[in-house]
């Protein structure tokens, strides 16, 4: 197992970056792993919970960001309510998850980052999901695709699946909500670039690392 | 420094050569600020000779009635400064003091009398430097103020 | 015309090397009432001293002003110089000429004036002194314990044994609190009423000592040295001088209630004796559960009592205690577990607390010391214990570490693993805090020869499973969850404050914290005295404490309140609070701003042309005033003055200055 | 009649039709009318505020935009769906909080916010707390006694408190409530608030197909009948995942999942193809089979009677 430099594997502030996007204090935590013990995906993370914010607290960001764990979170917010420290931990999840997204970070898991991309591109589109549209877009950019194919032909017969997508008037003000957010973001991004090169170098690095 | 040297030093500050200095009453509560005053005197921290200390038991002893006496007398500054809100060897006064002394500023303003030649101060007995401090602060501002002529009751 | 005498100091050269002392001197010299002025190297000194006491009887001098250090120096000592010259020791007046001017100031002109200055407010003030003298308070050799557990039977017996009175008062019928529920002790292991009984009794027939049980303290009134606490006798239904204890009485009432000693896992009759080792050992009818209180028939513990002790109408009684001192041990309670959810809201039998769990342990517990489930009386093969139940949890619980569950845990682990061959235990932790002689042993025999196994990690949740228990918990140390089916789960939950430690803390006026624990007066130097003389802290009322911790702090708490009684009287503050009552119209704002309730209204009656007139004025207790002076301000007719600081003396002061 | 402002969300013009199609024919008979928002968009769950703060919150302050009429005060905006509930009430809550949050949002959706005092509810909350057992049971016409269910709240309808708040986080009652208001037994049992998977059915149905499992179990182990819930979300992991379940498992499961809307719909008289309970994919043929048995006894029984 990589050796903890805390010196050179912590990039300082990201703590305090992550609290303040996530509106709530990292700090806080004192690994007691309340949050890993409720959590109902934990079995299936690479990292738990508590080591999560573990990570977060020393700063270990582009290996946090890459952590697969954070996509495996299904927001269901047991972990928040249950927090002695009261730590909001769901949210903290969500923040990494954007962050990653936001720096170019290596997603820990391809195939849920493709379900959440197809999802969002057809509310750009639509103005509303189209859930058959989006699982075929899912399946062609995760490559996942005979999965369900079953399950989409029963559900097909039962109506379960709308044919075509609903195209709301208001969907320009959609794209137009989707283009500005990003605007917001890009700047953000921007304002991170060199980070991010740095980032994307450590990334490198930290995977060489755990190929040996 | 001997005594001896003493004639010279005299002959050296003739009363008439020297500037107009601001006289200054401050009140001081025994426990915190008094005690920080010492406390200064014993860490040797020089300030201007412009403050005379009068000791209360509290800060919260200080009638405004004092302070307008001392601006009648031809005061220039009057300071009072206590223990820190909480702090207060009484558990209560400093309290009652603060409330009274935001009034007090009022009842000078309506008198005519510059509200900033009265400071309000906490000071702890472990603060020295902060009671040299507040001294040559409070010095620099009333003499930029300039004599307090206005409610000087004539002699 | 007063007739002052200066004394100016040179410390060396600490105040000559900056102020010329001879201008001082001779600009003292000038000033009308002073009829003598003189320097000295050192004053302080004992010729310099002795130069004053000459100078005093040589000048007849009648007030005395030293220029000299900071009055917080040498004050007394000048006071007491004085004093032996034969004046009032309050005729004096320092002008400090050293911290606050030779040392602060460079300019030898400046601090000169100011020195003069200086001396001329001491020389204004001293001259509008007037003799000041302390006044004694009586002791009243007696001290009021409340709280009859360990930490009130500790205190109670170490102040009679400095051969003062005590008034014991405990809330239920029997002494004992907590540690009588306890089973073992650790570290030792040895058995809590072994230890407890043998002081109980102590405490019962040491002539010294009353024990007031089943009574409440009501209302406290009066001040260090002189308390009259008003205790409430509440009504036992029997007649304590007459009941035997021998029981026949519960063994004939038909009434069954949940037995608040054994947590409610046990039962007791409606007339009843907590257990056994009581003490006092007397019947009490529960009046909420009693069949002829409630239905008005039954009356069979009467007929069956030998002794004729029933008194069915026996009324609540109210007595006054005099006292010097009192020591609150009033001990805490047990967190309520039922706000966790995720354990179930306390409604599954066999999730029970730690005191529960030292009820099923004990001997002479409801199962005769075998654990068995709550729920259906099986031997429970796995058991899982879970610490910090509401400790360091500030969304559910409280912030604070309650210090005792990791140790009793311990035993509990222990325990169980002795009496139930084969069977597994385990602890979901945080950290172990074993700070305690011998305590880190303790909790290593645990999992080394008892083979309890400790899991590093909270649990999130609790749910039952075909009549076990599911506990999902986490091994933070593998990062991995960590699931276990139990027969039964102890949550170690948090000491916190009696519900009414806050009604307890407004009739003593002593202060507590935000948790609601009563809050000592200093933390690390004054850890069982309060901010109000004369009443001591004592055990878990003040913060969650072990019993090794809680008896000795009992001990510190009466060694301070025995200090207090061996003293014939207090000797008051001179420099308090006086009143004018000529001029006091009794408007009593002084009363709303004194800290110390040292000021309260009194009627005076007086003749107004020919006419007895009696109106309301301000009195100030002088046991009580500690001379802040807030009251004079707040005054409203200048009728309040604080001897020492009056207000004429401050105006001649600041006169002074502004010449 | 109580009109509310209706918001379906996506899931109910698909998946979830059914939910929409009954909670529809429902309504009338409890007293809801509902007026469904105009041109409503995605309320920005799952993939949104999983990947933007920003994306998530403006998506939602939109459709609270559009529950706001021109003139008097916004009527409460009944949400189906849990998600949606939820997150509609998150954002109003954080922007209310957050003044330069808000100020952001209100540049990137190109308009002012003014959803602030709309009152985003939960259909089970309007059901229990508005409509209440008392009415609902005057409503049922067919008693479902003898009828054992699972009322399965999932998580977004009760975490976190100070978003949601009208019901208990750790053991909910609301639906259980309603259950019992239909002459059903909601039986006591384990799994109410822990999570199916959610948003992962698609990408990570293996994982998925364990949670249901544990669910599944624990509702058969309690001798439910079915399961009842008020979230599509929750509705398509049970429903549809109980194969994948059953293999996890490792042995078979079939209950039939329906929504609070069916079983009130059913209770309520209405008939079948009014609330598409056909639509699931796992059968509900042998639930009312044992309804209608269990009416012909209570009948039987009746007559026997008079």
């Amino acid at each position: 197992m990589k050796v903890l430099d805390l010196a050179q594997d912590c990039v300082p502030g990201f703590a305090a970056e992550v609290s303040r996007l996530s509106g709530t204090n990292v700090e806080s935590c004192y690994a007691c792993g309340k949050c890993s013990a409720g959590c109902p995906l934990s079995s299936a993370m690479d990292y738990q919970p508590h080591q999560i914010l573990r990570m977060v607290q020393l700063g270990l960001r582009d290996e946090v960001l890459s952590a697969r764990a954070i996509w495996l979170c299904a927001s269901c917010i047991t972990c928040t309510v249950r927090c002695p420290r009261e730590v909001k931990l769901a949210q903290v999840m969500d923040a990494l998850r954007s962050l990653s997204r936001r720096t170019g970070a290596v997603p820990g898991d391809r195939k849920v980052v493709a379900f959440y991309r197809s999802f969002l591109d057809f509310v750009r589109g639509g103005g509303r999901l189209h859930e058959l549209g989006m699982t075929l877009a899912y399946k062609l950019r995760s490559g996942d695709l005979l999965g369900d194919i079953d399950l989409g032909l029963k559900m097909m017969l039962r109506g379960k699946l709308k044919p075509l997508p609903a195209r709301i008037k208001g969907r320009s003000d959609v794209a137009g909500i989707f283009r500005r957010v990003r605007e917001a973001e890009g700047q953000q991004a921007e304002d991170r670039k060199p980070q991010v090169q740095e980032l994307k170098g450590r990334q490198a690095k930290h995977r060489e690392g755990a190929a040996e | 420094m001997s005594v001896a040297e003493a004639p010279e030093e005299r002959a050296a500050a003739e009363p008439e050569s020297e500037a107009w200095q601001p006289k200054i009453v401050a009140f001081c509560c025994n426990w915190c600020s008094y005690a920080g005053a010492d406390l200064a005197g014993t860490s040797r921290l020089h300030y201007p000779a412009t403050v005379r200390v009068v000791r209360v038991p509290c800060s919260g002893r200080v009638n405004p009635r004092f302070v307008i006496r001392a601006f009648q007398r031809g005061a220039d500054g009057v300071l009072v400064a206590g223990c820190h809100p909480g702090d207060c060897h009484y558990s209560t006064g400093n309290y009652y003091a603060r409330r009274r002394f935001l009034l007090a500023r009022r009842l000078l303003e309506y008198m005519g009398i510059d509200p900033e030649r009265f400071w309000v101060k906490w000071i702890s007995g472990s603060e020295g430097p902060k009671f040299a401090e507040v001294i040559r602060e409070m010095s620099a501002a009333i003499s930029a103020l300039g004599p307090n002529r206005k409610a000087r009751e004539e002699e | 015309m007063p007739r002052v005498g200066v004394f100016i100091c040179w410390c060396g050269s600490n105040i000559a090397g900056t102020v010329d002392i001879a201008r001082v001197v001779e600009a003292v010299a000038e000033m009308p009432q002073v009829v003598h002025v003189e320097d000295n190297k050192y004053t302080c000194s004992e010729p310099g001293q002795a130069s004053i006491r000459k100078a005093v009887s040589d000048h007849r001098l009648d007030r005395v002003v030293v220029a000299a250090c900071s009055p917080r120096m040498h004050e007394n000592t000048f006071r007491k110089t004085i004093a032996a010259a034969g004046l009032n020791p309050y005729l004096l007046e320092v002008a400090n000429l050293r911290e606050q001017c030779s040392w602060v100031h460079e300019d030898k002109e400046a601090a000169t004036v100011k020195a003069i200055d200086l001396v001329r407010m001491a020389v204004a003030k001293v001259c509008r002194h007037v003799p000041l003298f302390t006044s004694q308070s009586p002791v009243t050799k007696r001290a009021v314990v409340i709280g009859g557990g360990i930490a009130g039977i500790q205190a109670a017996l170490d102040i009679a044994d400095a051969g003062h009175e005590v008034v014991l008062v405990e809330r239920t019928p029997s002494l004992g609190g907590h540690m009588a529920q306890l089973d073992k002790t650790f570290p030792t292991l040895d058995c809590s009423a072994c230890i407890l009984t043998p002081k109980m009794v102590e405490v019962a027939q040491h002539p010294k000592i009353t024990i007031y049980a089943y009574s409440e303290v009501e209302k406290v009134d009066g001040y260090v040295g002189n308390f009259t606490v008003t205790i409430r006798r509440k009504a036992r239904s029997v007649d304590e001088t007459r009941c035997t204890g021998c029981g026949v009485c519960m063994t004939r009432c038909p009434s069954n209630v949940p037995n608040e000693f054994d947590v409610g896992l046990g039962k007791r009759k409606a007339i009843y004796v907590p257990f056994p080792q009581a003490v006092p050992n007397k019947a009490t009818i529960d009046r909420e559960h009693c069949i002829y209180y409630q239905r008005g028939r039954c009356r069979i513990c009467e007929r069956v009592c030998e002794a004729k002790a029933i008194v069915f109408d026996q009324p609540d009684e109210l007595i006054e205690v005099q006292a010097g001192a009192i020591v609150a041990a009033t001990g805490y309670a047990q967190f309520d577990h039922s706000v966790y959810g995720e354990y179930g809201y306390g409604q599954y039998p066999d999730v029970i607390t730690g005191l529960e769990f030292e009820r099923l342990v004990c001997a002479s517990g409801p199962t005769e010391g075998k654990i068995k489930r709550p729920s259906d009386g099986r031997i429970p093969e796995t058991v899982v214990f879970i610490k910090c139940v509401g400790s360091r949890d500030e969304n559910k619980g409280v912030s604070y570490c309650s210090r005792t569950c990791c140790m009793y845990t311990a035993k509990h682990a222990i325990l169980t693993r002795e009496k139930i061959p084969g069977s597994r235990v385990y602890i979901f932790y945080m950290d172990v805090r074993t700070a305690g002689k011998g305590y880190e042993e303790f909790y290593r025999r645990a999992t080394e020869e008892y083979g309890a196994r400790y899991v590093r990690g909270r649990v999130s949740r609790i749910y039952p499973k075909g009549g076990r228990l599911v506990v999902v918990g986490e091994d933070t140390i593998l990062g991995r969850k960590a699931v276990v089916e139990a027969d039964m789960v102890v949550l170690a939950a948090a000491m916190v404050p009696q519900p009414d430690a806050g009604a307890i803390a407004r009739t003593l006026g002593v202060s507590y914290d935000q948790d609601g624990f009563l809050t000592e007066a200093h933390p690390k130097l004054r850890p069982v005295e309060t901010n109000t003389a004369g009443v001591f802290l004592a055990g878990a009322c003040q913060g969650p404490k072990d019993i090794p911790d809680t008896v000795a702090q009992a001990s510190a708490a009466a060694s301070k309140a025995a200090a207090l009684l061996c003293r014939e009287a207090l000797e008051t503050e001179a420099m308090i609070a006086s009143v004018d009552e000529s001029r006091c119209s009794g408007c009593l704002w002084c009363e709303a701003v004194c800290p110390y309730k040292a000021i309260t209204a009194k009627t005076i009656t007086e003749r107004v042309r020919g006419k007895n007139v009696s109106r309301t004025v301000a009195e100030v207790n002088k046991s009580l005033c500690h001379g802040c002076g807030a009251c004079t301000v707040a005054c409203r007719d200048g009728a309040m003055n604080l001897l020492g600081f009056t207000n004429q003396q401050i105006l001649a002061e600041v006169e002074a200055v502004c010449l | 009649m109580r009109t509310y402002a209706y918001y379906p969300g996506c899931s109910l013009e698909g998946t979830a039709k059914e939910y929409d199609r009954s909670l529809r024919a429902v309504a009338p008979l409890l007293g809801i009318h509902l007026a469904e928002l105009h041109d409503w968009s995605c309320c920005g769950s799952s993939a949104a505020h999983a990947t933007s703060h920003h994306l998530g919150l403006a998506l939602a302050a939109r459709n609270l935009n559009l529950a706001v009429p021109r003139s008097g005060q916004p009527a409460d905006l009944l949400v189906p769906c849990a998600m949606c509930y939820n997150r509609l009430r998150v954002t109003a809550r954080e922007l209310a909080a957050d003044p330069g949050l808000r100020a952001d949002v209100e540049t990137e959706i190109g308009a002012p916010f003014a959803g602030g005092p709309v009152k985003t509810r939960a259909l089970p909350e309007v059901l229990w707390k508005d409509v209440g057992p008392e009415a609902i049971s005057q409503a049922v016409v067919h008693p479902l006694d003898g009828l054992k269910i699972a009322c399965y709240y999932g998580c977004l309808l009760v975490r976190p408190m100070e978003a949601t708040g009208w019901d208990d986080a750790e053991d909910p009652k609301s639906l259980d409530d309603i259950v019992a208001a239909t002459g059903a037994e909601p039986v006591v049992w384990s799994h109410k608030v822990e999570c199916c998977g959610g948003g992962l059915s698609i990408s990570r149905r293996e994982l998925v197909g364990k949670l249901v499992a544990d669910i599944l179990t624990a509702a058969q182990d309690a001798g439910a009948d079915a399961i009842v819930t008020a979230c599509p979300m929750c509705h398509a992991n049970l429903d549809t995942r109980q194969g994948l379940a059953a293999a996890a498992a490792g042995r078979p499961l079939a209950v039939p999942v329906l929504y609070i809307t069916q079983l009130l719909g059913l209770a309520c008289g209405l008939p079948e193809r009014k609330l598409s309970l056909r639509s699931h994919l796992t059968s509900v043929g042998p639930l009312l089979a044992k309804i209608r048995d269990l009416k012909n006894q209570a009948q039987a029984a009746g007559e026997g009677g008079s």
